[in-house]
């Protein structure tokens, strides 16, 4: 039986800007069922990143409600979130950057074991330092070592150690992989379904890469312009796509294949700043199927009998 | 030929109001633009030579002083110079809203009364014999009409005077530019053009000299003036003769003070080297002092006790009044007054040798004064310098009541003070002057201050500039008579 | 399981060269600095022994000896006291070092604290201290300086005193800087994501990424401090005799420059090796610490 | 963001830096230790005669008060009169500002001139010996204390040699030396920042863009690289304002030019407050204007700041 | 089809404090006449270094061991640095690069740094350059391009910065473009939109690309021939299609089946173990033998040379 894990509603997070506010994330409902793996797609800018810093709390909503097993998490100050920070941990996009270049790879994994007490003594720690390493595919040796002193890959390897070694409930993973080369790829990729698989955990993972979030997801959000439009289970999104905006992105995608290549392009023109997003529907101007409506009335993300929901005027 | 001559001033001339000036830059500058009331001969007696006044007399009384101006002297404007100008001049003086430092010598004045245009009479309130001495004559008559046309800005910024060398610019912080005046009632310049170049940095200025850029820097301190001679510097005449001035170490007496005891002056006295100091500041270019008033003077008391070296009895005084292992002091000198600086330090190693351990303390000038009015130095390094030939400037300090009392650290002897008084009131200068002796002796068996040296003065210059021998002198002193210098 | 482990990690430390060697490695790589530490390390070694160099004292005056040239007894030559010129230059290497490194301390102190809080905390502490560091450094430092030490008085600390006021301010704005980006960082994020705390981070996440930035700031602040002190000194506001201390006797070597050229010459050459020496250790530490600096 | 309202924030900006200059100016002299006209007047001065100054110069009014009132006399153009001169500071400063200025703007110059070209060199000859060169003397020239140089050119040049005239100013000649030492000094500080921004801006994207499409190297030096390089450059140079000006105040003295250097030093020493303080206001807010123009200036130079739409 | 540029046995070191940098060993490649040749690889195994030593564009710590690149017969690396400035680099060869935001200068706007290509490489009297510049722009589709190019970099976004610079390349007139990685930054509705252009340009100039990627779905979409690099090293040259459908090269085979498509599951994934060689000391022999499953003693010892197994297909392994 699912049940759901962390909950948004209406989530809203706008940056002061000289322009006016950047509304990074505008209105965001999502669930996310424990057990399972979430996987939202959206070109770079849409506000993928600042929603799962928003859902941990590391940056404080606009507006709107973030709910963790149903308690409402919004309000709370740093100690209230401390015990929740064991439960929900993080991977980051860039490896190069995640790691604190002035500790040792022990340091990095040790620190959540120490903060939420869970190693006694140096011994235990080192125990449970050194199997997490192994998990990863990773030595002994490499406890000693600075993040330069490591490829990205491995940096990445311990980017996730240090998300897993703590046991957590739901790991949020932002573009864990995009800054590495796919045959590195493809080794995380392995490690996290492994884990997920072994531990039972939820995922929450963000990519701009449709092929990745389909091989990792189960249930697929596509977001655009700090809004999901369209949210379901993963086959029935990749089969059928209903809002003009998952269609266009998911045939711009170009396949390794040379017997099939882009035929046509349904997508033209680029995201509008987010500072100034349309009006009505954010889509309408680059939308082929635009109503009058749509450049009124904001669609609501509506669920649908197959299980999806989408936020378009045609449904 | 050269006709320019250039003089390297290390400070820039405030402004040129002969009322108000109180550097001495100013009044070289003014030296040769103004022609003084009265001057002073080598001897340091007042004469009419060189001044405005063809003959000045003093009533029996001593309270009414008669001047008789010359006829046919011009302003620079071409004016005639008058006894209003001379009256206009002391009034300028008296007027407290011009603030003049020398205000309170004029106090004494209560009329001025003219006799046609040419005779100006000053009847003082009371008879007053150093009257001349105090009212500092040399100060310079100045143009009435002029000045109440312009107004004090517009003097200041373009001043006409009597003299021999009429202003032409004042370029500020680069130099002010004088030139002959034709119609000059006296002994004519030579000299084409003056040129005051400041120098505020010490080793530029002798740089300058040294090259040809200057020809001429007054009052040069002795240390560099020893040092181009000693090299032969090519192309520098040189020239000595001695100040009214002389330097000395003030002890503060007050009750809580180590130095409130005679007997630790005495040791200091004792201790002190003056030759030591004066080969380490001065070269040759001082003559150790007995007593305060210079030696050229005749109030000059030879007898005065000198305090020859002699450490043993340093020792001793200083174990009798109770300090046989010396003790912890301060020697303060002003910053960036070099010699004083060097001084207190010599002295520093000097006094260790008796067990007296000083610290030298340099304190910025206000600051300076500051603590030591208010007796907070323990011993300090003073100097005095009288620009007129009475020597009570010197002495005036001593006395219970002077304002200079607590200033130099306090002193008190009933003795003393009746000398002084008795000097004030003697008209006889001979008479003076065995009383001013009398009076040093005494203080210096106090040590009330401990006078070190008085300095001679060495100027060295362009050499192919001529000065006449007769203005080497500290009551002259070339820099005021421009107009008898000329190039070979 | 776990002894073994422990074991095994230690050897491997022993076998791994540790990062401050690795700095070091990089640091002896540049010769240049390796060249102004050695001359720092003389300094600070004459600072030490300095009574056993030489058989004078600073402080002994000699009247008749004075402005002598260099010979064997005074190698180099007497000042204008008659003192021994190369006692008093070693021994104003205590000086010079206590002024600079007081300075450094003082501005250091001031400027890094205000630097982490501006760069830590922004929003309004932010504001007012970087608007505060935007009024000091519109006076150039000398100037200030001069008029604070002009109207407090001359003397060692009144010079700290004055240098340092304006100068934390280049602390404040390089750790502020520093500290924005690392605030940024996506590893001060991860930080958070896992619990630490504030302080914590401060601690074990940006002080230790800005105390890199720190050093090389001492470096190249001293040299200023040390030169601005001597420059006090000349315009006559600095610190004071009989202190032997080169800026003052470079200062008051100045008006001996045509007779004992070699009082204010030497006295600027030790004043310009020092200098120099923490010029090149502020730059050689500048690559040194850097480990990604260099292409792989 | 349009350029005029860019200018806008800029110059509001400034206000409270101007006020806190002020601030500082004022409060230096107020807060020292012991009163300021004892000081000014030293020890002989009657009480009368510090009663009357104190009341002149408004020294018996609250603190806040003197400070409103000496702000709006300087709004007015006055800032009090000198003690030593009783003339106005604002006419002791006229007369010796343009000496000051004369100093710093070749002082800048030269070190402007020399540093960018010498940095530009050693950019484009990197590891070259050329560039050990410039580094080398770049590190030297600053670990000279500039009055100490100044004595030794002047000693060389002037008594030894005898190529320009020790007499202040009096003419191009003399100005070499003096702007020389500036120069060199200053040098420093143009040179390593201008070898550095030219190193990062050669590798920039665009650089290789232009030599692609066939630009030649001389021109895209000169064409796309020094005018991306000039941004960073005016910050240093608004940057270094004050210290040339301090330089330039340990040059006047030792060359004998009586500019505003000169004055403030003496002033000092002297203890003529409202000199100091007119001075200090003078360059302070000489170097605030500085960095309000050199902004200005970035806004010509680039786009970014001058056309709306910034990205980031 | 004529051989347009042919790179053999090209060697490229870099001197760095560490030691010499060996990112070039032996590079072999032949682009032909209006073909996309795609050159393929993992970060940093030389890919870009390839591109930029066509151009004389290496940095200065380059040191070109040996080798030739010939362009048109004539062979690139013997020209000097003059004559390929005035002669080749624009004019017959140019280039785009992966940032489209570094690579247009901030201070000029879009048409001053067209209208510098244009002067340098087409004779045109003034008048008619801005005419030029628009057409150059609408070549590339760009829309409002009359009032586009009077705008800064500044103000505009990736996609449009990056077909801003092939317009600028393309207006140069040359006949061998270098694009290296124009896509990896956009998204990729806008990386959809840049190959659509690219592939009209292709169609209507018979353009000559040579394409650098790491993304084997871009090249799928647009390249003829592939060359795919491994360590500073060609792996093996082959058509676009042999790609997919008949690698050779175990590497080859690896890199292949770690993309991800839209049908392949995490299970068919393929992993490389090991992580790729430092250039400092690279491993001897073929220097992918440490992570090669089929490594045999001989591949830790010689460096298999490119043997050409069928026409336009050259592999370099000992086991091939
Ligand atoms: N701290 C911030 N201040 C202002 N604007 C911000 C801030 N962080 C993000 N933004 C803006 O919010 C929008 C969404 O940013 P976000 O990083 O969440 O996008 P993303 O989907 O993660 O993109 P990418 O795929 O490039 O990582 C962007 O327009 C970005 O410029
Ligand atoms: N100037 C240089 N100095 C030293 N090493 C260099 C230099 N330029 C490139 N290299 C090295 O050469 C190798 C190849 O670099 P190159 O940039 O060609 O890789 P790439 O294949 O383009 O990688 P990417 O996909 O990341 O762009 C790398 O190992 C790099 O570190
Ligand atoms: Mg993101
Ligand atoms: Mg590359």
């Amino acid at each position: 039986m699912n049940s759901t894990l962390v909950e948004v509603r209406n989530l809203k997070k706008h940056f002061p800007s000289p322009a006016g506010p950047v509304k990074a994330v505008d209105g965001v409902n999502l669930k996310i069922e424990k057990g399972t793996s979430f996987g939202l797609v959206g070109e770079s800018g849409c506000g993928k990143s600042t929603l799962i810093r928003v859902m941990l709390k590391l940056l404080e909503p606009t507006d709107g409600k973030v709910f963790f097993r149903g308690k409402d998490i919004t309000g709370y100050g740093f100690r209230q979130m401390r015990p929740l920070r064991k439960e929900m941990a993080m991977v980051f996009q860039d490896p190069h950057l995640a790691l604190n270049p002035r500790m040792t790879v022990f340091d990095i994994i040790s620190r959540p074991l120490k903060i939420h007490g869970l190693a006694r003594g140096k011994g235990e720690l080192m125990v449970q330092v050194v199997e997490t390493l192994k998990a990863m595919g990773l030595q002994t040796e490499h406890m000693i070592r600075f993040p330069h002193e490591l490829s990205g890959g491995q940096k990445q390897r311990i980017g996730v150690a240090r998300a897993l070694v703590v046991e957590p409930e739901i790991i949020f993973l932002d573009e864990p992989t995009s800054a590495l080369d796919v045959s590195v790829q493809t080794k995380i990729l392995k490690l996290l379904d492994k884990a997920r698989r072994e531990r039972d955990l939820t995922f929450f993972f963000i990519s701009h890469d449709i092929n990745l979030i389909r091989v990792v997801a189960d249930t697929m959000g596509v977001m655009y312009l700090g809004k999901i439009v369209e949210t379901g289970p993963k086959e029935i999104l990749l089969e059928d796509p209903h809002h003009p905006y998952t269609r266009g992105l998911f045939a711009a995608v170009p396949e390794p294949d040379p017997d099939k290549i882009i035929t046509e392009i349904k997508l033209t023109g680029e995201v509008p700043s987010p500072v100034n997003p349309p009006d009505g529907c954010n889509f309408n101007p680059r939308c082929p199927y635009v109503q009058s409506r749509c450049r009124e009335i904001e669609p609501e993300l509506k669920e649908l009998a197959d299980g999806r929901s989408v936020a378009c005027h045609l449904y | 030929a050269q006709t320019s001559v250039g003089i390297a001033l290390q400070v820039e001339p405030s402004k040129l109001n002969p009322i108000t000036y109180q550097d001495t830059e100013t009044g070289f500058v003014l030296g040769s633009i103004c022609d003084p009331l009265v001057t002073l001969d080598e001897e340091g007696e007042f004469i009419a030579d060189d001044s405005v006044v063809e003959s000045f007399s003093v009533d029996e009384t001593g309270s009414e002083y008669t001047f008789v101006i010359r006829e046919g002297i011009t302003f620079h404007n071409g004016d005639p110079l008058t006894a209003h100008d001379v009256k206009f001049t002391f009034e300028a003086f008296m007027d407290e809203e011009l603030g003049s430092p020398h205000h309170r010598y004029y106090t004494g004045i209560e009329s001025l009364e003219m006799e046609g245009d040419y005779v100006l009479t000053v009847v003082l309130s009371e008879p007053n014999v150093t009257f001349l001495t105090m009212s500092r004559l040399r100060n310079h008559v100045l143009p009435k009409d002029y000045i109440e046309e312009v107004g004090w800005e517009g003097y200041e910024r373009n001043p006409i005077g009597s003299g021999p060398f009429k202003f032409v610019e004042h370029s500020p912080g680069n130099r002010i530019v004088l030139e002959k005046f034709d119609d000059y009632w006296g002994k004519k310049a030579e000299i084409d053009e003056i040129v005051f170049r400041f120098y505020p940095e010490l080793s530029t200025a002798i740089m300058a000299l040294e090259t040809g850029a200057v020809d001429f820097m007054p009052e040069m301190p002795a240390e560099e003036f020893m040092d181009l001679q000693d090299r032969g510097a090519p192309g520098l005449s040189f020239e000595t003769y001695q100040k009214f001035e002389d330097h000395r170490i003030c002890f503060n007496k007050r009750e809580d003070s180590e130095f409130s005891d005679v007997r630790v002056r005495q040791a200091v006295a004792y201790a002190i080297d003056i030759n030591e100091l004066i080969a380490l500041t001065r070269g040759d270019m001082a003559i150790p002092a007995r007593g305060r008033i210079p030696s050229f003077h005749p109030a000059y008391a030879e007898n005065a006790n000198a305090y020859d070296v002699d450490l043993d009895k340093a020792r001793e005084l200083l174990a009798e009044a109770g300090y046989p292992d010396g003790f912890k002091t301060a020697i303060y000198a002003p910053a960036g007054y070099r010699e004083r600086v060097q001084e207190a330090q010599q002295i520093q190693q000097q006094l260790a040798q008796i067990g007296i351990q000083a610290e030298v303390v340099t304190l910025e000038w206000g600051t300076y004064l500051d603590v030591t009015a208010e007796g907070e130095a323990p011993m300090f390094r003073e100097r005095w310098s009288a620009g007129v030939p009475e020597p009570i400037g010197f002495v005036e300090s001593w006395h219970s009541e002077s304002s200079w009392n607590p200033i130099f650290g306090t002193y008190e002897n009933p003795d003393v003070d009746a000398l002084l008084d008795e000097i004030m009131q003697t008209v006889d200068s001979q008479k003076r002057w065995e009383l001013y002796r009398e009076l040093q002796e005494i203080a210096m068996d106090d040590v009330a201050d401990y006078p070190l040296y008085w300095p001679l003065i060495g100027e060295a210059f362009n050499e192919d500039l001529y000065i006449p021998d007769n203005l080497w002198n500290a009551f002259r002193r070339p820099i005021y008579y421009i107009n008898y210098w000329s190039y070979q | 399981m776990s002894e073994d482990l422990q074991k095994e990690i230690a050897s491997l430390k022993q076998k791994k060269t540790g990062q401050m060697y690795l700095t070091w490695l990089r640091f002896k790589r540049n010769r240049l600095s390796v060249v102004g530490l050695s001359f720092v390390l003389l300094v600070i070694f004459i600072a030490i022994f300095a009574p056993l160099l030489t058989p004078y004292e600073p402080y002994d005056t000699n009247p008749f000896r004075r402005l002598e040239s260099p010979s064997r007894e005074h190698l180099l030559g007497t000042d204008e006291l008659g003192r021994d010129l190369l006692t008093r230059l070693l021994y104003g290497s205590r000086i010079a070092l206590q002024v600079g490194i007081l300075i450094v301390l003082f501005e250091g102190f001031i400027g890094i604290s205000f630097g982490l809080l501006a760069g830590y905390f922004g929003g309004w502490i932010d504001e007012i201290i970087m608007r505060l560091v935007d009024v000091l450094r519109s006076f150039p430092v000398i100037i200030l300086a001069m008029a604070i030490a002009g109207i407090m008085g001359q003397g060692l600390f009144n010079v700290v005193l004055a240098i340092g006021l304006v100068g934390w301010t280049t602390y404040a704005r390089m750790v502020r800087g520093k500290i924005l980006s690392i605030k940024e960082s996506d590893y001060v994020e991860a930080a958070f994501a896992t619990g630490e705390s504030t302080v914590s981070v401060i601690l074990r996440y940006i002080l230790p990424n800005v105390l890199p930035t720190a050093i090389i700031m001492v470096c190249i602040m001293m040299p200023t401090a040390l030169i601005a002190s001597a420059t006090l000194s000349f315009l006559g506001v600095g610190v004071q005799p009989p202190l032997p201390c080169w800026g003052s006797i470079a200062a008051a070597g100045r008006d001996y420059i045509t007779r004992a050229p070699w009082i204010s010459t030497t006295a600027g050459i030790f004043i310009m090796f020092t200098v120099l020496g923490f010029n090149f250790i502020g730059d050689g530490l500048r690559d040194a610490f850097d480990p990604t600096s260099k292409r792989n | 963001m349009k350029k005029g309202r860019y200018v806008l924030k800029r110059l509001v900006r400034t206000i409270p830096i101007v006020i806190g200059v002020t601030l500082v100016t004022f409060l230096i002299l107020h807060l020292t230790p012991g009163d300021p006209v004892r000081i000014m007047l030293g020890p002989y001065a009657t009480p009368e005669n510090i009663a009357i100054l104190r009341a002149q110069y408004g020294l018996d009014q609250p603190l806040p008060v003197q400070y409103l009132t000496w702000l709006g006399n300087i709004a007015r153009g006055d800032f009090g009169t000198s003690i030593r001169y009783n003339r106005p500071v604002t006419e002791l400063i006229s007369d010796r500002i343009g000496i000051t200025v004369l100093l710093t703007l070749s002082g800048l110059f030269i070190s402007v001139t020399l540093g960018s070209i010498l940095g530009i060199l050693a950019a484009l000859k990197q590891n070259s010996w050329l560039d050990y060169l410039c580094t080398f003397q770049a590190m030297f020239w600053i670990s000279i204390p500039g009055f100490w140089l100044a004595i030794i050119f002047l000693y060389i040049f002037g008594l030894q040699l005898r190529w320009v005239p020790i007499a202040g100013l009096t003419g191009f000649v003399s100005l070499i030396l003096p702007a020389l030492t500036i120069g060199l000094q200053e040098e420093a500080w143009f040179a390593r920042p201008m070898r550095a921004e030219m190193l990062g801006v050669l590798n920039e994207g665009y650089i290789k863009a232009a030599r692609a499409k066939g630009v030649r190297y001389f021109q895209v030096v000169v064409k796309h690289a020094l005018r991306n390089v000039m941004v960073p450059m005016i910050t240093m140079l608004a940057l270094r304002l004050p210290w040339v000006i301090a330089g330039s105040v340990v040059v006047e003295v030792v060359f004998a030019w009586g500019g505003m250097g000169s004055l403030l030093v003496n002033s000092v020493l002297a203890r003529d407050y409202p000199v100091v303080q007119g001075v200090l206001l003078i360059i302070a807010l000489s170097v605030v204007a500085a960095n309000l123009f050199a902004d200005l200036v970035y806004s010509l130079v680039d786009p970014r700041i001058r056309v709306e739409g910034g990205k980031k | 089809m004529e051989e347009l540029l042919k790179i053999e046995q090209l060697q490229v070191a870099f001197s760095t404090e560490e030691g010499p940098v060996e990112a070039l060993d032996g590079v072999e490649l032949t682009i032909l006449q209006g073909t996309f040749h795609g050159l393929i690889g993992e970060t940093g195994c030389g890919k870009s270094v390839t591109g930029q030593a066509i151009l004389g564009l290496l940095d200065n710590n380059a040191l070109i061991k040996g080798g030739r690149i010939l362009y048109r017969d004539q062979d690139l690396l013997r020209l000097s640095p003059r004559k390929i400035e005035r002669t080749i680099r624009g004019k017959e060869i140019a280039m785009i690069f992966q940032d489209p935001g570094s690579s247009l200068n901030p201070l000029f706007t879009i048409k001053n740094q067209i209208e510098e290509a244009i002067r340098l490489h087409r004779k045109a009297p003034a008048e008619k350059r801005e005419e030029m510049v628009l057409q150059a722009l609408k070549q590339v589709k760009l829309p409002d391009a009359e009032n586009l190019m009077y705008r800064y970099p500044h103000q505009l976004s990736g996609g449009m910065k990056q077909r801003v610079m092939i317009a600028m390349m393309l207006a140069c007139n040359p006949k061998l473009l270098i694009a290296d990685e124009p896509t990896t930054a956009l998204d990729v509705s806008i990386q959809a939109q840049f190959i659509k252009v690219l592939k009209e340009l292709k169609e209507k100039l018979s353009l000559t690309v040579l394409y650098i990627t790491h993304d084997l779905a871009v090249i799928s979409e647009l390249c003829d021939y592939v060359s795919v690099m491994y360590a500073g090293r060609i792996a093996e040259n082959l058509s676009m299609r042999d790609l997919f459908k008949d690698p050779r090269h175990p590497y080859t085979i690896k890199l292949v089946n770690s993309v991800l498509g839209a049908t392949t599951t995490l299970d068919q994934l393929e992993e490389i173990p090991g992580s790729v060689p430092r250039l400092i000391n690279p491993p001897g022999g073929c220097r992918f033998h440490p992570r090669c499953e089929e490594a045999i003693p001989v591949c830790s010892q010689e460096a298999p040379p490119l043997r050409e197994i069928k026409a336009n297909h050259s592999v370099a392994c000992h086991r091939r």
